[in-house]
């Protein structure tokens, strides 16, 4: 359930990505989506009745069913990535409002930002 | 020595004497002329009886193949005897060492071209002249950009059509060479067989200026230097006219054919092309009668015979394939001798336009006579060479009932009259324009070269015997049946031609006339001027010049035709209008627009391919 | 030599100059020569070597692998970024204020190259992403923004994009590393449905990079807007690794049917950019359309995948590269010199700088396949290894190629029009362009006349292209 | 007419991918069902049994000594040394994330000041907590491989105590020394790397003793290059704060 879920997230982040106006908005969008995305990495390492894959005195054997911890790994440097992606991109659309005045997508697409 | 090493020498030549030419222009081009005419004699005397064949190998699959056949030889003699007959001519012209550069690589990629036997050493050299020729095209003039777009667009949609050809042909026949893909072609599917020859055919009609690709012909040849153009019409047009033997009947698109639906014993596929360039034969005399500058006319009249070429060499048969050998030969010679003509008289007029000038006969006299045989031979009238032709050509149209072609090729034949007769009237006849007055004939070493071309054409026409015996063997070698021919008589369907008796009731008839004409009163002289205005000044005097508009009414007549220039111009228009709308589609300035898009092309193919 | 070298110093370098801002111009200046020759060096050897990070052996640890496709575009990228920053610091006004943008970028360019590890590859493709934002904002202030902007939302949702992808691989194969998951998609033990929608989606994210239609909308207005040295990279550098790890991806974990949509995007955008570009008025964006329309003819053949596509591709890549380097460089010199690229201000610049106008002039003719240029081999073996697909391929593309040969001829013959404008300034021959475009067509020139031997090592890359990496997942496979 | 598209298009995505999940079966393997898949078919079971290359035999919290990684936590096993070419290359991009905001806001002197002006107890207040999140940050750090967490959210707390610190105190600033920090915590990891390539023969590789799994000093270099990234994420997403806030912006 939890996969469909994590889909279902992405596929609102994408709603957002394809809807919205606001620059903030579409980051927003991109971090939902995104979120969706490191959801269903985390869950394809779920096992049944799986335990943390860290070694301590409570299951101190590696024998012991441990959920997989490699999307773990993965998802927790994907988030640090779009950490600072979505650092990145508040900053582009902060100079954004400064030198056009407007974070609102369709007016700055129409105010001379097409392409030649 | 053999044709590799003339072949290997001549494409060296071109550096080597472009850093001759940085010392001294006229030792180089000395050379290169030299080098040219050696060619000629070396390849027109030693080639003609042994067949040979040679390779050098450039990959695993590819080889540069060459060869002396006698369709080779046939081709290679006219193309050379051209440019060597140019070479010497342009020797007073002023020259610089890349002119002479290109001059020479020009040759090179001709002469490699004409011996090739595979497709791909066909096409490589004949790209090689086809560039070079571009560059010397754009070399002097200013206007010359704008036509040497349309120049590059033809040349390579006709190139890039070749090489698809030829990659089609190494993946479905396993060979580019002209005999195994002969032999192979029979075997393969229709499919494959139309595919190969259309594509072909393309290149072609790009590089012989045939309708629709003939519009590069006025531009490149009105913007090409003078010299220069002799060569762009008698010799590089003329590979085409090779390919084209090669393709029909080299390869037997006739046999191969036969199962497709059939027109007066002529393949669609042959039709098609027998049409096209009797299309061009049209629209080539056409819009040559519209010209106002003799180059351009010059170049539609070469469009109006290339039509004549290709059409007969795609109807094939007996007759035409013969008359189209023969027309090769005698329009290379014709155009040549014209181009010859117009640019010795705008090396002393400093012009091409027909109106600035006149009554130039008395003045240029050799020029006068090399121009009025050209035509004559071009309009094919008999005693020329000319007329063999196009009298063989008939032979067959009629033999086979070909009444548009038949139609085309009388048209052709008599709005060519009037053409030719634009120019002759415009430059030489008529009455000498005052600052004409002190023009000299050219010097001899352009003289000599117009000369023998006028001889050449004129002891054709007096012993076509001569050439249709070279020209059986050409066809003998590629299993068509020979033009049934004695010393003086040539033996058609319709009945037999008599050159000698006709050339000998032509000079009684000539010389009666002559003497008549001696005998008459004088005309009197009277200004030009004074002609029209009865002493009274002219602002613009050209207009009331006797060529100017010669043909209006005529003119008038088709001016409402859809232009084939027109309709390619208005193409590069629609082609941006729908670069606009791609544009609009795939790179629109809303971000979310073309994430849309990505998205549903994935989810898309997604449920398509699944 | 560890390839790794060619990661770690860039990155080193770029962690230096952050608390030394006053030499990190020269520090990048460094790092582009440490490549440059470390890529010449590591070319010399020959055959797939894998090299471990870590210690750890490669189906579980990450490794960069070597073959014989990396040896020549290796080489080709780092020098060509040499070039690139010695163009730009030859000018006086250089800021370093990017330098070490532009050098992480070099490093992450050598990461994309070289790694073979799906989720490494998704690293350095964000840096090498967040690297090209940033450089596509160094341009006029507002305008470059918003493509810089656009440039980043795409970019980010085809990482996004490509991270599903490589997460739903990971569910099925259960590694990341390309050669592993390339050895069981070749056994069929994969999924169908799995692996389609994981090659699409790599697709789409390699896409946005890789400038296949639909996935590159952001590359007009980057490349219009940005800077000229960062346009410089971005169009000339950047596909090298991009074009290139794309077809390493797709042909390794990719589904045969997604070979298909690769052909059939391919060739779209092949149409697709050289219709628009034979549409534009000004010298950069016709580059721009002209990028575009050469990365659909690299990736087309991926979708062939035969031997001698590759080969075709990776040529094309390279002949790209070259041609369009010297061609952005070439504009960037025009917009500084007469302040505007479109066809009237290029008037006479061919006559007034001889240099600049043959070098142009070679690129040119090279990039649209005229014969005695590289390009010309390149499109050859194109179009005769598109004879594979469907008839329409072969035709497509050799209309576009009409197309293309008809602009590039506009520009080239505007070069060389005469001037009717009002008097110019003397125009000063920057000596490096000059020596830089002088080598780079000579090599073109080169390339298209050398003997077939010479053409062999591109033949090996395309053997390696198609070969190495399931070769080395066998062995590894194999070693398990 | 946008949003009913975009929902469509969404929708659809949704159902696309939908349709590859649970596709596992016996012969040919797909997505598993959920929590359902045998860890020994994936690579991570190495990481677990930490057999990569060592043989496979048990390994016990708190008496197994030199185990591979030597790390109890087994997300940072494979974050930091595993895959630590993956975090290096995570590092990067926040390094080049956090320049480029420097570049686009930073550079300016004057700050914006808060809307609201903090009252004495929440001033008081944060000048009392911020040592103690700095503090609980490197206690993150250090512990990444002992229990979860790590040099990220190590950072990232380091980064909040400073944050609280900007929001009560209008006058406060980033120490420009911040810069410095997080170069050299970079150049530390690269050079560790180097390091391992010389020393050990591979990039990155663990030379150091890799102790008894469980106990603080173990795991090699795990510790250490934590606490590299723990300073330098602190450092960047401070300065990343320290930007925003700064009067500058669109000055390149």
């Amino acid at each position: 359930m939890i996969q469909y879920f994590s889909l279902l997230l992405t596929a609102i982040g994408i709603y957002g990505l394809l809807s919205q106006k606001n620059l903030v908005k579409l980051i927003v969008s991109l971090n939902i989506a995104e979120i969706g995305v490191n959801l269903f990495i985390v869950s394809i390492g779920y096992i049944e009745k799986g335990v943390v894959p860290i070694l301590s005195s409570e299951n101190n054997s590696s024998t012991l069913l441990f959920v997989d911890p490699l999307p773990q790994a993965l998802v927790l440097t994907s988030i640090v990535i779009g950490v600072g992606i979505t650092a990145l991109a508040l900053a582009i659309i902060v100079t954004i409002s400064h030198s056009k005045g407007t974070i609102d997508i369709d007016e700055l697409t129409e105010r001379g930002g097409a392409e030649e | 020595m053999s044709i590799l090493t003339l072949l290997v020498a001549s494409l060296l030549a071109a550096p080597i004497l472009y850093l001759l030419a940085k010392f001294n222009t006229k030792i180089a081009y000395g050379a290169y002329a030299a080098l040219q005419v050696f060619s000629f004699i070396y390849v027109f005397f030693t080639g003609r009886s042994n067949v040979s064949y040679e390779v050098i190998g450039i990959t695993e699959r590819l080889n540069f193949n060459f060869g002396i056949t006698p369709t080779n030889w046939f081709f290679a003699s006219i193309v050379l005897l051209i440019i060597s007959m140019s070479a010497i001519f342009m020797f007073p012209l002023k020259k610089s060492p890349v002119k002479i550069f290109l001059l020479a690589l020009v040759s090179a990629g001709t002469l490699g071209a004409v011996f090739s036997q595979d497709f791909l050493t066909l096409m490589i050299f004949w790209e090689i002249s086809t560039w070079a020729s571009l560059i010397l095209i754009i070399q002097d003039k200013e206007k010359s950009p704008r036509e040497a777009i349309k120049y590059v667009t033809i040349a390579s949609i006709g190139t890039y059509s070749m090489l698809f050809a030829i990659f089609y042909m190494l993946d479905k026949l396993g060979s580019i060479d002209f005999s195994t893909v002969a032999t192979r072609i029979e075997s393969a599917t229709v499919e494959v067989q139309l595919v190969i020859l259309i594509s072909l055919g393309v290149m072609v009609l790009a590089k012989m200026g045939v309708f629709p690709l003939h519009i590069w012909l006025r531009g490149s040849h009105s913007s090409a230097p003078d010299e220069f153009s002799p060569i762009l019409s008698g010799a590089l047009t003329k590979i085409g006219a090779f390919l084209l033997f090669t393709i029909t009947a080299a390869l037997p698109s006739f046999r191969i054919f036969s199962q497709l639906p059939v027109f007066n014993g002529i393949p669609m596929v042959n039709y098609t092309f027998a049409l096209l360039g009797g299309i061009s034969i049209v629209v080539g005399t056409v819009m040559a009668i519209r010209m106002e500058d003799a180059k351009e006319l010059i170049a539609f009249s070469t469009v109006s015979n290339s039509g004549y070429i290709v059409m007969a060499l795609s109807i094939g048969g007996t007759y035409a394939t013969a008359g189209g050998l023969m027309h090769v030969l005698n329009h290379a010679m014709a155009s040549a001798a014209m181009f010859m003509a117009i640019a010795a008289v705008a090396y002393r007029t400093g012009t091409t336009k027909m109106h600035e000038m006149g009554g130039l006969i008395l003045k240029m006299p050799v020029t006068f006579a090399t121009y009025l045989v050209a035509i004559i031979s071009v309009a094919g009238i008999p005693p020329t060479s000319g007329f063999v032709s196009k009298w063989l050509i008939y032979q067959q149209l009629v033999q086979n009932g070909l009444p548009f072609l038949a139609f085309a090729a009388f048209f052709g034949s008599i709005g060519s009259f009037m053409y030719v007769f634009k120019p002759l009237a415009g430059i030489f006849l008529g009455q000498l324009k005052p600052q004409h007055r002190n023009l000299k004939e050219v010097p001899l070493v352009m003289v000599v070269p117009m000369a023998i071309l006028t001889l050449l054409t004129v002891f054709w026409g007096m012993l076509p015997s001569n050439a249709i015996k070279t020209i059986n063997a050409v066809t003998a070698s590629v299993g068509i049946n020979a033009v049934e021919v004695t010393f003086s008589r040539i033996v058609a369907l319709t009945g037999e031609w008599d050159s000698i008796l006709v050339t000998t009731v032509f000079a009684i008839g000539f010389f009666i006339s002559l003497f008549i004409f001696m005998r008459a009163k004088k005309a009197r002289q009277v200004d030009l001027m004074d002609n029209y205005t009865a002493g009274d000044f002219l602002y613009t005097s050209e207009l009331y010049h006797f060529s100017y508009r010669m043909y209006r009414p005529f003119d008038r007549l088709f001016e409402k035709w859809p232009s084939m220039e027109d309709w390619l111009s208005s193409l590069s228009d629609k082609i941006k209008e729908l670069g606009a709308l791609l544009k609009a589609i795939f790179y629109p300035a809303n971000p979310q627009l073309y994430i849309g898009l990505a998205m549903v092309a994935i989810i898309g193919t997604f449920w398509w391919l699944r | 030599m560890n390839p790794v070298w060619l990661i770690a110093v860039p990155l080193a370098l770029a962690f230096i100059s952050t608390f030394a801002n006053k030499i990190s111009n020269w520090l990048l200046i460094l790092s582009a020569i440490f490549n440059a020759v470390a890529g010449i060096f590591l070319s010399f050897s020959s055959g797939t070597v894998s090299y471990s990070i870590g210690g750890w052996r490669p189906p579980f640890g990450i490794d960069l692998i070597v073959t014989d496709a990396t040896r020549i575009l290796l080489p080709v990228a780092n020098i060509l970024f040499f070039f690139a920053v010695i163009i730009h610091f030859s000018k006086k006004r250089a800021s370093e204020k990017f330098s070490v943008v532009y050098t992480i970028s070099l490093a992450s360019l050598n990461g994309i190259l070289l790694t073979n590890d799906l989720f490494n590859l998704f690293v350095f493709l964000e840096i090498a992403g967040v690297a090209a934002y940033l450089l596509a904002m160094t341009g006029k202030k507002g305008e470059s923004k918003v493509a810089a902007f656009k440039y980043l939302l795409l970019g980010s949702v085809g990482s996004l994009l490509y991270l599903l992808g490589v997460a739903v691989l990971y569910a099925a194969a259960g590694t990341l590393n390309i050669s592993a998951i390339a050895t069981k998609v070749s056994d069929g033990l994969l999924n169908g449905d799995v692996m389609l929608v994981s090659s699409l989606l790599m697709i789409a994210g390699l896409g946005v990079e890789s400038k296949l239609v639909p996935f590159n909308g952001w590359v007009p207005g980057v490349f219009t807007k940005s800077s000229n040295m960062a346009t410089l990279v971005l169009a000339s550098v950047y596909p090298v690794a991009m074009i290139s790890t794309f077809s390493r991806v797709i042909l390794a974990v990719g589904d045969r049917r997604a070979l298909d949509l690769v052909i059939v995007l391919g060739v779209a955008t092949v149409l697709i950019g050289e219709v628009i570009a034979f549409k534009q008025r000004n010298l950069r964006s016709t580059l721009a359309y002209s990028s575009i329309a050469q990365s659909g003819l690299a990736i087309f053949l991926v979708g062939i995948g035969t031997v001698e596509a590759l080969t075709a591709s990776v040529m094309l890549i390279i002949n790209n590269a070259l041609a369009k380097f010297v061609l952005f460089s070439v504009d960037s010199y025009t917009t500084e010199e007469l302040g505007a690229d479109d066809l009237e201000s290029l008037y006479g610049l061919g006559r007034m700088a001889p240099v600049v106008g043959l070098i142009f002039t070679v690129s040119a003719l090279s990039i649209s396949g005229m014969p005695l240029f590289f390009g010309f081999r390149a499109k050859l073996l194109a179009i005769s290894s598109s004879f594979e697909s469907l008839l329409v391929v072969p035709i497509v593309i050799l209309l576009a190629a009409v197309i293309e040969i008809t602009y590039y001829f506009r520009w080239i013959f505007a070069l060389y029009r005469p001037y009717q404008g009002e008097e110019r300034a003397r125009l000063s021959l920057p000596l490096e362009l000059m020596a830089i475009g002088v080598v780079l067509a000579a090599i073109l020139v080169f390339l298209g006349s050398s003997s077939y031997e010479t053409l062999m090592t591109f033949s090996k890359a395309g053997n390696a292209m198609v070969d190495a990496i399931i070769t080395l997942g066998k062995n590894l496979i194999g070693g398990v | 007419m946008k949003r009913i598209i975009a929902g469509i298009i969404a929708l659809l995505f949704f159902f696309t991918m939908s349709t590859v999940l649970n596709t596992d079966s016996q012969t040919v393997s797909g997505i598993p069902r959920y929590g359902e898949f045998d860890l020994s078919e994936r690579n991570s079971h190495s990481y677990v049994t930490k057999s990569v290359n060592d043989t496979l035999k048990e390994v016990k919290f708190g008496s197994t000594t030199d185990a591979e990684t030597g790390s109890a936590n087994f997300v940072t096993s494979i974050v930091v040394n595993y895959r630590s070419f993956d975090t290096m290359g995570e590092v990067t991009v926040l390094f080049l994330s956090a320049t480029g905001v420097g570049l686009l806001l930073g550079g300016d002197k004057k700050r914006l000041l808060s809307p609201i002006k903090a009252s004495p107890i929440v001033k008081t207040a944060a000048k009392i907590v911020s040592p103690l999140l700095l503090i609980l940050g490197v206690y993150v750090f250090t512990h990444g491989h002992l229990t979860p967490g790590g040099g990220f959210p190590g950072g990232a707390i380091i980064a909040a105590a400073f944050l609280l610190l900007v929001m009560v105190d209008d006058e406060r600033r980033a120490p420009a020394m911040l810069k410095v920090l997080e170069g050299s915590m970079g150049l530390a990891y690269v050079l560790l790397g180097i390091g391992g390539l010389l020393i050990s023969g591979s990039f990155l590789q663990n030379f150091l003793p890799t102790g008894v799994v469980g106990n603080l000093f173990s795991a090699g270099l795990i510790p250490i290059v934590y606490s590299l990234i723990g300073l330098k994420v602190g450092a960047e997403l401070s300065g990343i704060v320290d930007d925003f806030v700064s009067e500058g912006g669109d000055n390149i």
